[in-house]
């Protein structure tokens, strides 16, 4: 249905809101000139602002509405047990400058939440600070940098990363002012190890790898990247988004990195939020503690507290200590899944991915490129079909939409032509699988008999396909900008 | 150990069987042997007995409903009504994730949208990202852009900018080689233009936050901003959105670029986090091209049909990589959208009260605050409020800790000079016992030390 | 869309549960014979049951998803603040027979409530235990028949009601071992005063009235009702249903009632929960205050305690002391409110009412029968149209579904031929009244151009219009029952 | 005072005029002058306020996470998976009514088909209503159900019945003239069926519990329908569903009628309610005629597409008004889906295991009291034990309140020939370290005694 925008619904008069009194008048006057003059947000009652976000609410897909297997995502279950304690009293009501003394449980949570992730992942020491994947990238970057100025390494201005690699990778290193040298795959998928052999020099300050791959493909070989990095002089970062599919099996540490950040939105099942707040804590060997960020949390045997004693650290590179609730939420789903929850969630997804892999194979018009053996994700190329019958990776991914299903991430990795990235996650049946590989053969056959269905889609949703290219050629991202065009009849919608 | 979350942990074999494989070791028949290591993890529990841990460690909290507590400096105690909590968590918005499928994300995408306007609105500026991960890190966004922009790399800064931000900043722009000038304050306590005139020579960017960090209302926003332009620079202006009911928008006060903290409104404190940082542009094409973040945009459908769209995106790093205006890639969404459904409660009306409340409660703390100590800076507050008091800050802490009551920021740690000061906050939700308590207190606490 | 029965999502070995391990594995058996030999539950894990159940919700309309305008259910917004009280730790985890003073705010919330209640109905003292309308309306007959006895009164057997009076009246009559004597409206809608002369008697027990009654009109002649049945040495008993039509306007108890329900789950804006719970506790004067049932929440000036000293009690009607999370949320909306909230509710509830009957009226088809004057509810008849073109006030009701909107309550009162009973509450906009006004006025033009398409409708809901004749032909009321014929070929849905 | 939920508050003047009235007096015109009066009520406060005067009413309670608590008697601690409680609480659950329109309701109606088919399952019967209020008003409506179908006025019950239901009971039949006869209990703390045959005679049912409130599970369920059949009369069973994993189907032990408390799953303890009655009957015509209760039916829609809608309501108040079978219209349908979202993430194994689990702990329990008392009969228990002390347990309750457990629920007013005996409970819920302190000092309070 359509919703109008809730400025559409304001009528003068109405509030929404109770306030309670100041607890005296006293007068007290804002200087003239910056004395506010009008102030045009809309007028809603309370029932009007429920209804209106409830209906908006029903126009959006989530997790608990379906199957999402959008690559690299991992859009596997939230548990609502881990919302409890996320909007617990205890958590929203205190300060972060309290006296360290009366938050003893919020250290206790962070800090037994770094114990499991220094686990998982191998390494010495972790900072729960980054708000995000991408954060935590640059966190992990400006480690490097600040490792490799320490020791007096200032030509290290190269980062080497896959063409494989997310968009985020090479985007960070650019922040922190790295150069960033891009190496092809080889045919497997994996890291071309004579290219890497070739990009490595004494400019380099390391490498950033996601393993397994954005294809869903492990890099076998793994030691041997280390190797050649590390005897470069570099260090190697590990992008965590794809940790859920050797969670339990093997750490990133024991492969060789140094520097690792893990989505705790993704690999520990902490809500989205369409599109975040996210949690990207990062992890680095003992050679790099020196250099996160402050404060860390410790634990001298009787209480938790913050330390801001790290001579080196790079700072802080978000306000106060992460994204607290988000840190609560894993640390619930750690402890309810242990070792062994999370081992049997790691193989599951993988053998889910490839059940749904081996289940594709072999469709008209989809291919399946590079190694066949996946972790948690597959990328198949929809390149015949669009070579055959016009019908893009866009169009399918469309066309899935109105099957009620999430549509795969689409168009990456780069080096797959008409990618289609799916990651179905441990969290979804046997029966969504099937149903959706059945989905998928349901187009193809579609794309080869009644391209035009597949094309034109959706037709089964909220709004029919969206114009992006107008959305970017005349654009409105505020009400504002849309009252002007409205009244100058530049818009029609 | 997590069964109830995974469906198919039943049926390993079965799936197994029917692809072909022989067990689940085969599928990591990738890794290389030597690596794989026993992991020293305790096994998995019930909900109930994590239920009852997590209850026993969180109750080792004392939260500021069980103890009057004076911080602010940066985080305050708002109350956030609960329809904005419960419309947050319905499932469809919290379990989504960024809306790839417009089609099938026209919830969130139109909920962004309303948030990208209701600031757009309160900051007097057409151009909204959908949210940076904080105030800090949006001030370092800011200072990047700045200098991208007008290709310089001098940021100028007042001394007295908050200290997270201060650390967010710094490490932001050391990549980018751009360097942070900073510029002291005046007997107001606030900046000092004379300095600044000085400063802004050569700066891409000029900063101000409103209110600064010691609580008080820049006066010279305007001539702050006019300095910055007559040296080519980009007005930067960090703002506390719960202001912006009774002081001009920053945009009709020059700003070129307004940042700021979106999770004071619709969310708790948190321990300090999620925040949301408000990211706001002038409509200048040079400018766009340079901001940093995703942008829900207005579009129509097949159908035309109005409809929302993620917009812009050639400036992000999916398809820029490298050369991207910022690595910024989840964002603080949910955040936002809290924000947006308490503005949009709260209305003109409702966000004028808000401020107007904090405002006399400040001026009516800050006047109990002088029967005690010391006010340093003669200028109209909101929410934080300096105090200067005899006796070392410290004793006076440690003894109203043990009295039930919290008190303020110390600020000596920072800035010396302002000796045994420490910076006392109120807002909407502060009760008159409790200013009642914290004077009486710290009077007799005064009194005692004289002793 | 379909959603399967969760028997149908079972896959055995599949588990949606977490338990913790015994204390001890001690030894115990039960008794042989009595031992389980089967049971067929489904088995689902938890992302399967959320997402059913998520997806069973967004097939259900409530009071966040529109208009709801059922009469005599006063649907109005449930605020969420009401919510987190009900959800609240220190609700969830008290047990009923708990020590006095560990419950002293559960009681202190039950004794407060209390007094609003006697302020709000003029009443001298309060119950909470009913569960629900129809369980107070028991307890108010069950005292009346105390009150009567008691006074060695034996041959007072009859309880005088209304024809337009709600079908429990009666039912809880008869429960409590009444003869109903039903008495006849007059043609403004209200009681019939000489009826009333001619039914009261020796033999009469009381009568139960709603004011404002099923029609939304308030008896004028009240104190001459309470005169005429008083005097008869009758009880007046008060069915709070429609309590927000007067709310802080006029007490019952000053119009002459001697007893008192109030549905929270209507008034004071609890939750209906798709059925319950509600509440409806029940106020009396002073000379029935000794039949209450037990036990009654007292305050000695420094404690509150449960009194089980009411020596002519009832006894109980409810297990412990009512639906506590109910009169929770009750509390937290009176403290909310306040006096002048209340009646502004009033006001408006009352307002409302009779702008959508003003703007309705004179629409074709629809007809205003009785007095003009409504409170906060206003009875059509779509007799007119049911004459003039077949549609019928059902066909009307299931249209409005394709408008995205509830319908009214329908054929009731049944003194109104197909009547269309609204009552939109003060918690809608105007712009909605006007909406459903214009939605009633587009299906009145449907009828007469083209009734098929009413006829026929819903059109646009998940389900097409339901036959609800089958269901009562073949009754399939549990999965048993439906595999049973299914496996017979008896049905083939 | 709520404005913010009454949206034309603030236009009353426009929409009076648009209608023809001067004023909102004239709405009112109809009420008889004398009787208006002044409310003396509080003035409305602001949602924040309320917040925390609500919060300091409640932070007088002490929870059973706060203090070891042993009290069952028909209300018991269970844990309710976070799940359950979010589904609920969705919007669309909670704030719809009874689905009177089915097309827009079948999310509540196919929710409470899976609710009567779940209960089915378990008791073992085919016809089972949407809910009563408690397992003592299906109670009520049980004896009442039997009367009318056999006619006659005679409904046995064991002595050792739950108070609260046996005062329901009495208060639910009193009207209808029914007579409640009660049997003694055996050595065993179970039914005499010696007794019983003797006042089976006559009756309309005959009614026993699963397990008793004794917390023992009684043995003869069988031979005691076996009697009530003898006598033409209907055997009612009450049964608490948690034990339904492990013990057979009360349908399978020849009940008629199964009352029993949904409300053990699905829902917490809060302080006694809401709770929902079970109400399920064999699938006879006569029987179902005199059912009480809403009904949800599964049919079919206009297009032959499954549906479900609420059916035989021919047997309720708004067609049958005087002559229903009884009166309830609202019932418990929320807490009817709780509990059949509980049920449904059980499933068969978990039913199983939650028996197994409180039958061991109840057992575990058993034998660490017997330390400190004596355990009065010989019997398997589930949840509850009967505990008879040497010292009056009036002392004991005292004395470990102060230590920070609550006792039991002290048997004593209600059959004063068990003496100084309390009923104390486990579930799974219940832990180790609970248990050793309760027995650790009701030793010390007991030595203490002696001295």
């Amino acid at each position: 249905w359509d919703e109008p925008l809730i400025f559409e619904l304001s009528k003068p008069g109405r509030v929404g809101f109770t306030l309670p009194e100041p607890i005296e008048d006293v007068e007290v006057q804002i200087p003239e000139k910056l004395r506010r003059k009008s102030l045009e947000l809309p007028e809603v009652s309370e029932p009007e602002v429920v209804k209106h976000y409830t209906r908006l609410s029903e126009m959006n897909y989530g997790v608990d509405s379906g199957i999402y297997p959008l690559g690299s995502c991992t859009m596997k279950y939230n548990p609502k047990i881990n919302e409890e304690f996320a909007n617990h009293p205890k958590v929203a009501f205190i300060h972060p400058y309290q006296d360290q003394r009366t938050v003893q449980g919020a250290l206790q949570i962070m800090w037994e939440l770094e114990q499991w992730l220094k686990e998982i992942t191998g390494m010495d020491r972790f900072t729960l600070q980054p708000a995000a994947g991408a954060n935590g990238e640059f966190t992990g970057v400006m480690i490097m940098r600040a490792y490799h100025l320490d020791r007096g390494e200032t030509q290290r201005d190269e980062i080497i990363v896959p063409d494989s690699a997310h968009g985020t990778n090479p985007a960070s290193a650019a922040m922190a002012g790295f150069r960033v040298i891009e190496i092809p795959s080889n045919e497997q998928g994996m890291v071309d190890l004579e290219a890497l052999e070739n990009a490595v020099s004494e400019r380099t300050a390391g490498i950033m790898l996601t393993n397994p791959n954005t294809l869903g493909i492990f890099e076998e070989d793994i030691l041997e990247i280390a190797k050649i990095v590390h005897k470069a002089g570099g260090l190697l970062y590990y992008d965590g988004a794809n940790l859920n599919g050797i969670l339990g099996k093997v750490r990133p540490g024991d492969m060789g990195f140094d520097i690792v950040h893990i989505n705790l939105h993704k690999t520990f099942s902490t809500p989205h939020g369409g599109g975040g707040p996210g949690a990207g804590p990062v992890g680095v060997k003992k050679h790099l503690v020196d250099y996160l960020p402050v404060p860390l949390v410790d634990f001298d045997g009787e209480k938790y507290y913050l330390n801001y004693d790290v001579p080196k650290s790079i700072g802080k590179v978000k306000e106060f200590y992460g994204n607290f609730t988000v840190l609560v939420r894993a640390l619930t789903y750690l402890k309810i899944m242990g070792r062994d929850g999370l081992r049997e969630a790691a193989e599951v997804a993988v053998l889910n991915a490839n059940y749904l892999a081996q289940k594709l194979k072999g469709t008209r018009g989809y291919e399946l490129p590079h190694k066949e053996l996946r972790k948690h994700e597959v990328v198949f190329s929809a390149e015949p079909m669009r070579k055959e019958t016009g019908v893009k990776a866009l169009d399918v991914a469309k066309r899935l939409l109105d099957f009620g299903l999430h549509a795969p991430t689409i168009y990456f990795p780069l080096i797959v032509h008409e990618a289609l990235m799916i990651e179905p996650t441990e969290t979804v049946s046997k029966e969504e699988l099937d149903a959706y590989v059945e989905a998928l053969k349901k187009i193809s056959e579609e794309a080869y008999t009644n391209p035009e269905i597949v094309k034109s889609a959706p037709h089964n949703t909220a709004v029919k396909r969206v114009d992006d290219v107008l959305a970017t050629k005349k654009p409105i991202v505020t009400w504002r900008m849309y009252k002007e065009l409205k009244k100058k009849g530049e818009v029609d919608y | 150990m997590g069964k109830h979350y995974i469906p198919n942990s039943a049926h390993k074999e079965e799936m197994l069987r029917e692809i072909g494989f022989k067990s689940i070791e085969d599928l990591f028949s990738d890794i290389p042997k030597g690596v794989v290591q026993e992991f020293n993890l305790p096994e998995g529990k019930s909900e109930y007995e994590v239920f009852l841990e997590m209850n026993e460690i969180l109750n080792k909290n004392k939260t500021v409903l069980e103890m009057p507590t004076f911080l602010g400096a940066g985080a305050y105690f708002h109350y956030v009504p609960a329809h904005v909590k419960h419309l947050i968590e319905r499932s469809e918005f919290i379990t989504s994730y960024t809306p790839y499928q417009a089609e099938i994300s026209q919830g969130m995408l139109q909920a962004l949208f309303e948030y990208q306007s209701l600031i757009g609105e309160l900051v007097g500026l057409e151009i909204v990202n959908a949210s940076m991960y904080d105030w800090g890190t949006a001030l370092g966004e800011a200072a990047r852009m700045a200098a991208r922009v007008k290709r310089k790399n001098k940021f100028v800064v007042p001394r007295h900018i908050h200290p997270e931000r201060k650390m967010v900043l710094e490490t932001f722009v050391k990549g980018a080689g751009i360097e942070i000038e900073y510029v002291k304050w005046n007997e107001k306590g606030q900046m000092d233009l004379e300095e600044l005139k000085e400063k802004a020579k050569d700066a891409a960017g000029v900063y101000v936050e409103l209110p600064n960090f010691f609580g008080i209302i820049e006066e010279q926003i305007k001539e702050i901003g006019e300095i910055a332009h007559e040296n080519d620079a980009l007005f930067v202006v960090g703002v506390d959105p719960t202001i912006l009911g009774i002081v001009e928008a920053p945009g009709n006060l020059g700003a070129d670029i307004v940042v700021g903290e979106a999770s004071f409104l619709g969310s708790a404190l948190n321990f300090g986090g999620p925040r949301a940082g408000i990211f706001a542009i002038k409509n200048d094409k040079a400018l766009i091209r340079q901001m940093p973040g995703r942008i829900i945009g207005m579009t129509k459908d097949a159908e035309g049909k109005r409809a929302f769209v993620m917009t812009l995106q050639t400036r992000e790093q999916h398809i820029r990589r490298a050369k991207a205006t910022s690595n910024i890639c989840s964002n603080e969404a949910l955040v936002a959208v809290a924000a947006a459904i308490h503005l949009a409660s709260l209305g003109p009306k409702g966000l004028e009260k808000l401020g107007e409340i904090i405002l006399k409660n400040t001026a009516y703390f800050k006047k109990r605050l002088s029967e005690v100590a010391e006010i340093p800076f003669d200028a109209v507050n909101f929410k934080d409020v300096p105090a200067t008091f005899e006796i070392p800050y410290e004793v006076i802490h440690e003894k109203l800790l043990e009295r039930g009551i919290h008190g303020g920021f110390y600020l000596k740690p920072y800035f010396p000079e302002l000796g045994e000061t420490a910076l006392l906050a109120v807002t909407e939700t502060t009760r008159r016992e409790w200013v009642e308590a914290l004077v009486k207190n710290v009077k007799e606490i005064l009194d005692e030390a004289e002793l």
